[in-house]
This record gives C-alpha cells, structure tokens and sequence, in this order.
C-alpha cells in the first residue's frame, strides 16, 4: 500500500515541476504557453548530454551537479525568447500568443530530432548509481526520493518568493490586475520577464531531474505541457500551494486507479478536468 | 476580446461581387485546370475549408477559442465509418445525415456545459472533450477497431463510386458552396449581429435583455452542425478513419487555417484552407523536417500578418470581403 | 399618475449608506440629480435600473413594483440607462450599435437566416436615430474609434433606441470639453423633450444642470436635501455651499 | 415587397448564378466525366492475329516510394527501411539497375493515416512510381491496403502485425505483400521460448501498450498459453498507456504477486522507461520476464539497461543472424548500415532488402521467361512462392496470402564486448513451419490441429 502512496508522490512532483512554472506564466500574463513543454523536453534533453558528458569522469557529485546546468540555460534561452517573440504580442488577443507557442512546440520538436535524433534519449547513471532501499519489504529507487525532495524544494522556493519576498508580491499584483499594476507604476514588461525566466528555468529544471528516471522522445513536449494545464485547471489559479495540492492528488489518484479502476487509468486526468469544470468552476482552490 | 483588430462593415462593393464570381467560376472548373492529385487536394481543401468555418463561426462572431472542433469533426467521421462497419449501410445520404446528427447531438450536449465559460476555460475545456473522446476511440476497441482504425475504400456515388475524384469533388463543391451561403446569410442576419455584440460586451447586451447563454448555445451546436458536415465529407478522402482524428493537434489545424487566411474576413478560413493543405502537402513530400518549417511560418504568421493573406490582398485590393 | 416611486430604498455597501432612506417621486421631465462624489447618485440610478437591489425599501414602476425585478425585464416594461463609463459594441458600427438595440426591440434576435436588411423598419428607425444624435455622417465607422462626445452620444443613442419611458443618463458629459457637454446636452434634451420621455440624469456641471433641468434633486451622503425647480433649488444655501463649492 | 436597394440583394444574386452554373457544370461534367461509355459494335472484318509488339524494357528510372513515419516516437526503428533502401539502390545501379534500369528512391515520411493515403495516392497518379514499401504500423497498412488492390500498386508492408491485414482486410490480396509476421506467429513463438526456457511454468503476468497491437498480441499470447502450456494461469493482464511516464504502480502490482513470467510487451520508449524503474524495484528478482518486443529495441538499448539472462524473443530480423562471415548478404549490408546511420540494424532494413531484391528478381525472371519487359501483374505472378536468400536468411512469399515466410528468434541476453548493446546468445531459430499458421488459418484453429 506504502508503495503506492509512494508512486503516487513521485508522479505528483512530477507533475508539480511542470505545472507549477506554467501556473506562475499563465496566472501572471495570462498566456497559453504550449512551449513550457518544450522548455521540459529541453532540460530533459540537455541534463542527459550532461551527465552523459560527466558521467566517464567517475566522479559522482558532478552527475548530479550536471542535472542543474541544464535549468540555468533553458531560462536562459526561455528569456531569450520572450524578450524577442512574446513581448510584441502581449496586448494582442491570446489566440496570437497561442500561436505562436503553437509554432515555437513544432520548431523545438524538429530541433531535438536535430540534435538528438528520434531514439529514446536518456541517462540511467544517475539512477542507477543511488540504487535502492527496502522498505517495509519492497525495494524503491532512491532516486525517486531526490525527485519528490526537488518538487519539495520548488515549493518551498515558490512559498516563500510570492509570500515574502518584495518581487513576489508585485508578482501577486500583476497577477490580480496587470492594468492595475501598471497604473500603480508597476513595470509590467520587466516582471513578465522575470515570471518567464522562473517557469522555464522550473520546466528546465524539473526535465533534467526526471531524465535519469524517464526517457525523451518526440512528443514528450506535448504530453506534458496538457497534463500540466489538467492541473492548472482542476486547481484554479489562485496559489501555488494549491496547485501542489492538485498534483498530489491527481499523481495517488492515478497511482491508485491502476490497481483499482485500470480501465480508467487513461482517461483519469481528463475525466478529472470535465467533472471539476461542472460542479466547481473556479478550480479547487480557486 | 476587447481590442480585436479593425474589422471593415462588411460592404459589398462591386469589386467583390466579381472576385466572388471569379472565385466561384474557378472552383466549378477546377478539376479541369488542376487535374489529377490537385483535384483530390482541391476537394481535401473545400472540406478543410468547412472545417475551419465552424472554428471561425465561433472565434470571429462569437469571441470564443474553440480547442475541440475535432470533437465532433472526428465524431462525424467515426459514424460514418461504424455505421458502414457494422450495419453495412453504404448509401452516401443516410450515412451523412446521421453522421451530421450525431455530431450536432454532441455539439448540443458539450456545448451546453462549455458556453457556461468564456477565454482560456472554455479553450481547456473543449480541448479536455476532443481528448476524451480520443482515448475512448482508443478504448473501445471491439467498437472502433482501436489505434488500427476503420476504413472505407470507397462509397458508391451516383454512376461510380467516390473514388473518382472529379466526381466527388463536385458533390463536396456543391456542399461547400452550401455551407459557405448558409453562413454569409446568419452572419448578416438579426441573429449573426446579436453575437457580434455578445462578442464585444456581453455585460451591456445582457442588460439590455439578451439569453447571452441561449445565442452561444445556438452558435456552438450550428458551428457542430459544420464541424459534423466536414467530417463526413472527409472520410472518403481519408479512406481510413484513426483515433488521431479527434486529437487537438487537428483542432490546431482549423485555427492555423483561419489565422493563415485572416479570420476577420469572411473568405478569410477558406483561403487558408487552400494555402494550409496545398503548404503541408508538399512541404511534407520534399524534406523530412517539415516541422521546423510549419512551425517558422506560424511564428511569422502570429507576430507579422494579424489579418493573413486576406488583410494582405485586401491593402490592396480594396473590397474583399 | 406616478410614473417612478421610491418609497424607504435604503442601499449601503458595508458601512457606506449609499443611500439612506430615499422617497421620491418621478413623472415627467427632465430631473438632474446633484451631489457632491459618493452622495449616492449613482447608487440610485443602479437601484432603479436593476443594476444593484436595495436592501430595504419598495420601488414602483407604472403602480407594479420592480424591487427585485431583474434588469432584463425592466428593459421590457421601459427603464433603459446609459453608463458613465461608456459601453458600446467597440467592433461593430455605430449603425450596427443602434440597430442591434432595435432589433432586440421587436424581438428579432433568433432571425437565423434573413438577411438583416430585410427589416425595412429597423432600417428606418436606425436612420432617424442617427439623424436625432447627429450621428449619421458617422453611421459607418466603428465605435471604438469615435471621438469621445460622439461615444457619449452613441451610449445614450442605445439605450433611447429601447424606446424607453424612462431614460436614466448617469452623467452623459462627463469628461468632455465645455464646448462638448453643452452640445451632446442639446442634442440628448432635444430629441428627450420631443418624444416626452422622462429622463433623470446625473450630472456634476453645474451650469449644464440650471440651464437644461425643469427639476433639480440635491443629494448628500444618501440623503435627498432638496428637491424643486432650478430657480429654488439655487438659493438654498445649503446646497450653495455644499455643490458649488462656496 | 419593397424593391430593397442594397449591394446585398446583387450579391446574393451572383452567388446564385455561381451554384447554378455550378450545378449546370455538374450536370457538364456528368458529361464529360471518362465514365464506361457502351463501345456501339462496329462490323468485325476478318482480322489477321498478329503478335502485340515485344514490349521494350523502358527507359526512365524504377521508381521506389518508401513510406515510413519517420518523425514519430517509434521514428527510430519504422524509418531505418529509408537507409537501407537508398544502400540496396546504390548497390543495383553500380551493378547496371534492373534491366539496365536505374533505381530511384522516393522517401516519404508521413505523421499520421491522412497523410499517408494523400502521399501514397500522390505516389501513385503523380509520381507514377513502380513499387511502394511501407512501414508505419498497422494503422498506415490497413489504411492503403484496400488502394493498391483499387489503384493497382504493388505494395509491400514492413510493419503491419495485424492478422486483420489478410483474413478480413484484404482476403485475396493480389497487388499486396506482407513481409512483416502476423501477431500469431510471434504470440506462438514467444510462448514456445517460453516453454523451452521454462517449462514448469504456472502464473503468467502480461503487461501490454494500450493499443490495437497490444491488445491483439496479448489476446494471442493467452490463447497460445493455454493451447501450449496447459495449465499455465494468467494472474495479471496489464495495459499501460502508450508513452507512459510512470510505470512504478505497475511494477508494485507485479512484485506484489510475484508470478512465475512475466510477458513484457512494451517495446522503444515505453520498455526503456518500465525497465529502468522496474531495475530499481527489483524487478528481475520478483519474476522471470520475457521480453517480446525487443526485436525492434534489442539493438537500440545499452547494456545498463538489460541485464544479462533475460529471455528475449526477437521477430523476423537479428541483424547477427545468418552470422555474417557465412553468409555476406547480411555481413555486408551490417556493415554498410552501420557505417550509413551509425546505428544498429532492427528488422525494417530486412523488409527493405526483401521488397528491393524480391522485385529485381521477380523481373529479372519474368523477363526471361517471356521474353518481354514484366507488367505488373506478371511480376505479381512470379513473386508468388518465389523463394530468395534476404537478410535474415532463406525465405518465400506464400501464394494464397502474399505472406513472406519470416523466422523468430530467442535466447538469452548476453553482454559482448564487440557491441554496445546486449545481444542474444546463443540464439534458437523457430521456423515459420513452427509458428507461422498456414493462410487464412487463426493460431487458434491451427494449434486445435496439433493436438489431435
């Protein structure tokens, strides 16, 4: 039983490391950014060449140091982006925002058959190299505890920017009312910026994380940035915690659901999505 | 949708009574002067072509994103293809009008729920529908034969059959034709003016005694009604009907189609119908990463050309409509 | 016969009494309803047009009572109003702005299939309206782009064309020039004081209220201070001090 | 009625003529449309009969399209036919073509069905290519099955497991060829390795992709247990979605029931994720798994992630079998891929060299044998029962069902220091006499046979 509460917590960090920067993107700008997944498959992508790079050197620490790199340049690059493509666009009706992340998923997709070709692409050292404990008499990879502690710290992280710290609350105003904001004196532009460079370099960190456990392929983007939005939805965009709580539940409901209701298992996610918009609208924790 | 860009009353001058004419004129002899594959892309585009005026419908007039016509596109074309399956009806008019029925019943049941939500929630929403019904096609194998699918090779059509493209074409022009004055007379009538104002400001038009739920509802089943036809209309173009046909990727198609062509004129969804299925046809035949290049035009297209290649022709041409 | 009475409204907002214990009387005319900010003019508009719903107290409309009558249905039994923000379909024509309003009228609105122009009379309503409001050299171009009196004009032109038989303007020249307000006043007082709709308009300009008003309603914190004809109403020194500013 | 003078009225007028004529030029078109017109019999004069002209062999270029879906998570194994066709081509024409033909590769990479029936019916009326070889999966067959019977293209499918391909799709396929092995002859192989490896076998899990292919190969499997080894029970039948990211609650399932084998048909992405996590669950200690679908991964995964002794079944092409020093045609073709692509071999480059070098010989013979260049037809006649050396061996096309005669391979998985992935060693060959069901025959039926 243990086991599958654990699953259920590994799949739910998962899920909270893509979905939680895509919350912060979409609450703050209001903007359906398809490519957050692809920001995801990046990281996923650039943390195996890394490790793979690192790993020969027998040392190691810096495989699991090689897992960061990749989420300081997909922010990079994420930031690149939305200083030069997004930026033009903000006052023009999402549909244009939405194409445009619509364009950015294909040329990413064709960038990583470039680079990486079409084989599942991965890098077990990491993993395999913590091995596994017993617990309560079934083994369980260690690694998985480093993941469900990342999703933790990204939490933690979250909490504490848009609680405590003066950037996190002019954060929480854009996110009220961005026209208020402005008013207020309030550099929109800049704190957009910022609000994108922290969801791609979350999406880039939570992709380099998962790579060792999970493999990249074609399509991984896409897979990832719906299952992200099933959680901003169900949540309701008011808090991150919220959006945390979401996830938990969705990762032991599915977890859980293999054992009790398999048929189901695929549609669980969306099911989960139309019976929230009937009875409760505003989300969960909306 | 408060800024939606400039959108010219829709006057007809006498420039575009002839551009209409010449278009029409084009279309009827087209498969004389585009003969052989081309016919066949002709007719995929006139279907596509319906397919995106059922997302214009209700991006344009409406105000709302629609992420699922798929739904009932795929719906339509699933009927089709069971009710040929299993009851082995083939007469081209019953598997139509039931295919267009069924897809408008679904169109009346979600969009009762869906219109209750505007922007991005009725976006996700419909877009959590085309995906459910996807993974039930997937489900449902002894149904829908699952991932492998169901094929018609081809329907029996007045004297032949629809293999015979020139033929078929013109059964999909007439229907084409149809579908494209159907909506040229609710987008100018009482009806098509009062969604333009739910559009604009649903709070004001409500105050002045307007069911806003009722006309969205209306919109949302006729723009199903569309999305059906196209669908039944395409099966025996596509010969084989996958789960895939549901997807949102598809879905992403229609919009590209009518941002492509410029949504805010009327030919605009029909002329990016044309432009999308002739690019893809042959980007796809020549290079392998056909992505990269689909994905660099939509970028140009969302930050260059807000009204597509209509608002483009229209600088200078003036009276397109 | 009465055609508009308040009888005890009361409407506070937490402890704000917008307004505190109101009766008045409504019938013909053109009354202006002045006060200093937050005395509750526009609170008392939103009460009567169904915009909000008071918390005590009774509203009768032609000897029915409309206290908690949703705003839908007092369109239908007559009470139409414009905005002080201005609320126009921005995308569609000033045309189009005024003919939706009459279509909505006489009901037309599930016509799927004929075309619009089919409907001589909404045409020719449409084009008088214009002509009333001075609009019609604008009649093609779209709201959005209007000058800003114009957009006054076309706020005030939607909600005539319900045919109303009371007309709740709540402040029609806010934000223009002088030269402005006095214009789109002649025009709304005009097109009022030839169809004989009663109209209530909240106002701030001083002069625009002595010159147009046949009567004049002096609010303060949510209270009705004076009530009466212009010539009254002005030498009262409360109300000298209090609204203009003594 | 009012006469309403507005642009509109004129407007809808020429929309009317529009669909008028649209419907005159129907009606023209019905017409003028090539339909089978009665030829009116003329008077038949004595007519001497005359032998038709030798048919010359022609000039242009054999045209080849190859079809794959290339770009999709599978790409990696359903697109290596692209290579392999494009070396055998450079082979035929430095040896002088076909008849002195030159063979042209056209490659097609198609992303979903739709695709695939508009670039195969553009193949065929514009490109007006000889032969088309495709590999995208049963979906893709199933679909263009029914156009080559219609449009009369001779058509090789490298990927289509689906017994439906020839007993319901296309029952008497005659311009269709299938080299690819049905789902019943894999289900009866795996379970034979199974009997062979472990024969006291009695719990059997079965965890399957959640598709068309997964189900069917599952239902097989079942049916072959309980026809082979009676008595076996299956405990557990599993069906991940396809691209599953998170096995762990399966593979919790499986070790808390620990049953004797477990039949593990993911394969590419998927079996690469469920491995790796069920490595770190003690997976491997929990229960004897049998690895079906490696045929197209064995070659593609490294040594961490499949541990050595674990009993894998691979269908119709291991690229180290015939061992190349005996037989060059593998040993050579190995090594010119390798040095193409970089990459090892899975089994479409074998479906690429059976379609190509079928072809060449089938009209190389027919044109001795009439003296004349081959039509389609009689190249069809000749393919049939045609048996040739491929890849993978010796093999031949069944005349009833145009099915290819494929082998399957299984063994145990061993770590060799000549090549990075693990291979299998040593290797048991099961012929199609074995597993392959005679044509039109359900596995099903044809084991009820054996046991009389």
């Amino acid at each position: 039983m243990l086991a599958y509460i654990l699953n259920g917590i590994f799949f739910a960090s998962i899920l909270f490391l893509i979905s939680a920067g895509l919350a912060l993107t979409f609450g703050a700008m209001r903007i359906l950014n398809i490519a957050h997944g692809s920001f995801f498959a990046l990281g996923a992508y650039l943390g195996g060449t890394f490790v793979i790079l690192v790993a020969d050197t027998g040392v190691p620490v810096y495989m699991y140091l090689a897992l960061l790199i990749p989420a300081v340049i997909v922010g990079i690059i994420g930031l690149g982006l939305e200083v030069s493509l997004f930026r033009p666009i903000y006052e023009r009706e999402h549909v244009y925002q939405l194409l445009l992340t619509f364009g950015l998923v294909l040329i990413f997709e064709d960038i990583f058959r470039l680079i990486w070709g079409t084989t599942s692409y991965t890098a077990p050292q990491p993993y395999a190299y913590l091995g596994t404990i017993k617990i309560l008499g079934f083994e369980y990879p260690i690694y998985a505890f480093l993941v469900i502690g990342t999703g933790l710290l990204a939490l933690i992280f979250l909490t504490y920017l848009l609680g405590k710290t003066k950037t996190g609350k002019i954060i929480r105003v854009v996110t009220e009312n961005r026209f208020m904001a402005a008013s207020l004196g309030v550099n929109t532009k800049k704190v957009f910026s910022l609000v994108f460079l922290i969801g791609a370099v979350l999406a880039g960190l939570g992709g380099s994380i998962t790579i060792p456990m999970l493999v990249a392929l074609p399509g991984l983007a896409v897979e990832m940035v719906i299952l992200a939005f099933a959680v901003i939805i169900v949540s309701g965009l008011k808090s991150i915690p919220g959006v945390f709580l979401t996830s938990l539940i969705m990762g032991i409901l599915r977890s859980f659901g293999v054992v009790f209701f398999p048929e189901l298992v695929l549609f669980i996610i969306y099911l989960v999505v139309i019976i929230v918009f009937i009875f409760r609208p505003r989300g969960l924790f909306g | 949708m408060k800024n939606i860009i400039r959108i010219e009353k829709l006057r007809i001058t006498e420039k575009s009574k002839v551009v209409t004419v010449v278009f029409v004129l084009i279309l009827i002899f087209a498969p004389y002067l585009f003969p052989g594959h081309n016919t066949y892309l002709l007719a995929l585009s006139l279907v596509m072509a319906i397919f995106a005026m059922s997302f214009n419908l209700l991006f344009r007039y409406l105000g709302l994103l629609s992420f699922g016509q798929a739904a009932y596109f795929g719906t339509a074309a699933y009927v089709v293809v069971l009710l040929y399956h299993h009851l082995g009806i083939d007469s081209m008019p019953i598997l139509f009008l039931t295919a267009v029925a069924v897809a408008t019943a679904l169109a009346a049941s979600f969009g009762y729920i869906c219109v209750k939500y505007t922007e991005f929630y009725f976006a996700i929403l419909t877009l959590a529908i085309g995906e459910l019904l996807y993974f039930l096609a997937i489900k449902l194998k002894w149904l829908t034969n699952g991932t492998d699918g169901l094929g018609i090779t081809y329907l029996p059509l007045l004297w032949t059959n629809t293999l015979n493209t020139v033929v078929y074409y013109y059964l999909v022009l007439i229907v084409f034709l149809i579908s494209v004055l159907f909506l040229w007379r609710l987008t100018h009538s009482p009806f098509g003016l009062i969604i333009q104002t739910i559009r604009d400001n649903p709070t004001r038009i409500e105050s002045i005694g307007v069911k806003i739920r009722r006309y969205q509802w209306i919109t949302f089943i006729i723009a199903g009604v569309y999305a059906g036809v196209a669908g039944a209309l395409v099966v025996p173009l596509y010969g084989h009907i996958v789960p895939d046909i549901l997807r949102w990727h598809v879905s992403g198609e229609a919009i590209f189609m009518c941002l492509l062509g410029g949504y805010t004129s009327f030919l605009g969804p029909i002329i990016g119908a044309l432009i999308y299925t002739f690019i893809k046809d042959h980007l796809i035949a020549e290079l392998i990463y056909w992505q990269l290049v689909l994905g660099i035009i939509i970028v140009f297209f969302a930050l260059m050309f807000r009204e597509g290649i209509v608002g483009l022709v229209r600088r200078g041409v003036r009276g397109v409509p | 016969m009465v055609l508009l009475s308040l009888e005890k409204v009361k409407k506070s907002f937490g402890e704000i009494h917008a307004i505190d214990d109101v009766n008045l009387e409504i019938d013909k005319g053109l009354i202006s309803i002045i006060g200093p900010n937050g005395a509750g003019k526009t609170t008392l508009v939103n009460v009567i047009s169904g915009t909000l719903f008071p918390d005590e107290g009774k509203i009768m409309f032609e000897r029915r009572e409309i206290t908690k009558k949703p705003m839908t249905e007092r369109v239908k039994m007559g009470i139409a109003r414009s905005y002080q923000l201005v609320q126009l379909f921005g995308n569609l024509t000033v045309y189009d702005n005024i003919r939706a309003c009459c279509i909505l009228r006489k009901n037309l609105g599930m016509k799927l299939l004929s075309s619009v122009k089919k409907f001589k009379s909404v045409s020719e309503e449409c084009e008088e309206i214009c002509e009333r409001f001075l609009l019609s050299d604008k009649k093609d171009m779209l709201a959005r782009d209007l000058p800003h009196g114009d957009k006054k004009l076309l706020d005030v032109a939607i909600a005539y064309a319900l045919r109303p038989k009371i007309l709740l303007l709540d402040e029609p020249t806010s934000g223009l020039s002088v030269y402005e307000r006095n214009r789109v006043m002649d025009i709304i007082t005009s097109t009022v004081k030839k169809d004989g709709i009663t109209t209530v308009i909240v106002e701030h300009d001083m002069d625009i209220v002595f010159n147009y008003s046949d009567r004049i309603i002096v609010m303060h914190e949510g209270k009705i201070i004076a009530d009466g004809k212009p010539e009254e109403v002005e030498k009262l020194s409360l109300v000298k001090s209090l609204v203009m500013g003594g | 009625m009012s006469e309403v003078k507005t642009g509109r009225r004129t407007a809808l007028k020429y929309i009317a003529t529009g669909v008028i004529c649209g419907a005159v030029a129907g009606v023209g078109g019905y017409l003028a449309a090539p339909k089978k017109v009665e030829v009116v019999e003329k008077p038949v004069e004595k007519v001497v009969y005359k032998p038709p002209p030798k048919r010359p062999i022609p000039k242009e270029p054999i045209k080849i399209g190859v079809m794959a879906w290339a770009t999709g998570p599978y790409g990696f194994f359903l697109g290596q036919g692209i290579p392999s066709a494009e070396i055998l081509a450079e082979e035929i024409n430095a040896a002088g073509g076909i008849l002195g033909r030159k063979v042209e590769i056209i490659s097609i990479d198609h992303p979903s069905v739709d695709v695939c029936v508009r670039e195969y019916k553009r193949l065929v009326t514009e490109e007006k290519v000889d032969l088309i070889f495709e590999t995208g999966g049963s979906g893709f067959g199933l679909a263009i099955a029914p156009l080559a019977e219609e449009m009369k293209t001779l058509t090789f499918h490298g990927d289509v497991w689906t017994v439906e391909l020839f007993l319901k799709k296309v029952p008497k396929p005659k311009y269709n060829f299938r080299i690819a092995q049905p789902d019943s002859q894999s289900a009866i192989a795996i379970v034979l390795s199974i009997k062979k490896y472990y024969p006291d076998v009695s719990t059997v899990a079965i965890i399957s992709p959640d598709y068309a292919w997964g189900r069917d190969q599952s239902a097989m499997q079942q049916e072959a247990l309980d026809a082979l080894i009676p008595g076996t029970k299956v405990v557990l039948d599993l069906y991940p979605a396809v691209g599953e990211k998170d096995y762990t609650s399966y593979i919790t399932k499986i070790n808390d029931i620990k049953p004797d084998v477990t039949i593990v048909n993911l394969f590419a992405g998927d079996f690469i994720v469920f491995n790796k996590q069920a490595l770190g669950m003690g997976f491997y200690k929990n229960t004897k798994p049998a690895i079906t679908a490696l045929n197209s991964d064995v070659p593609m995964l490294t040594k961490e992630e499949v541990p050595e002794g674990v009993l894998a079944h691979c269908a119709h092409y291991w690229f180290l079998w015939p061992p190349h020093e005996r037989y060059p045609i593998n040993g050579e073709h190995v090594k010119k891929f390798i040095a193409k692509t970089g990459k090892y071999l899975t089994y479409n480059p074998q479906n690429a060299y059976v379609t190509i070098m079928g072809y060449k010989i089938a009209v190389e013979r027919a044109y001795e044998k009439l003296g004349e260049y081959p039509t389609t037809e009689q190249i069809i006649e000749e393919l049939e029962g045609m048996g040739f050396n491929a890849l993978a061996g010796h093999g031949f096309f069944r005349p009833e069902d145009h099915q290819w005669t494929s082998r399957q391979f299984m063994g145990l998985t061993k770590h060799v220091p000549e090549y990075d992935c693990p291979i299998i060693e040593p290797i048991t060959v099961i012929d199609p006499a074995e597993s392959l069901p005679p044509p039109g025959m359900s596995a099903k039926d044809w084991i009820m046979t054996w046991k009389k």
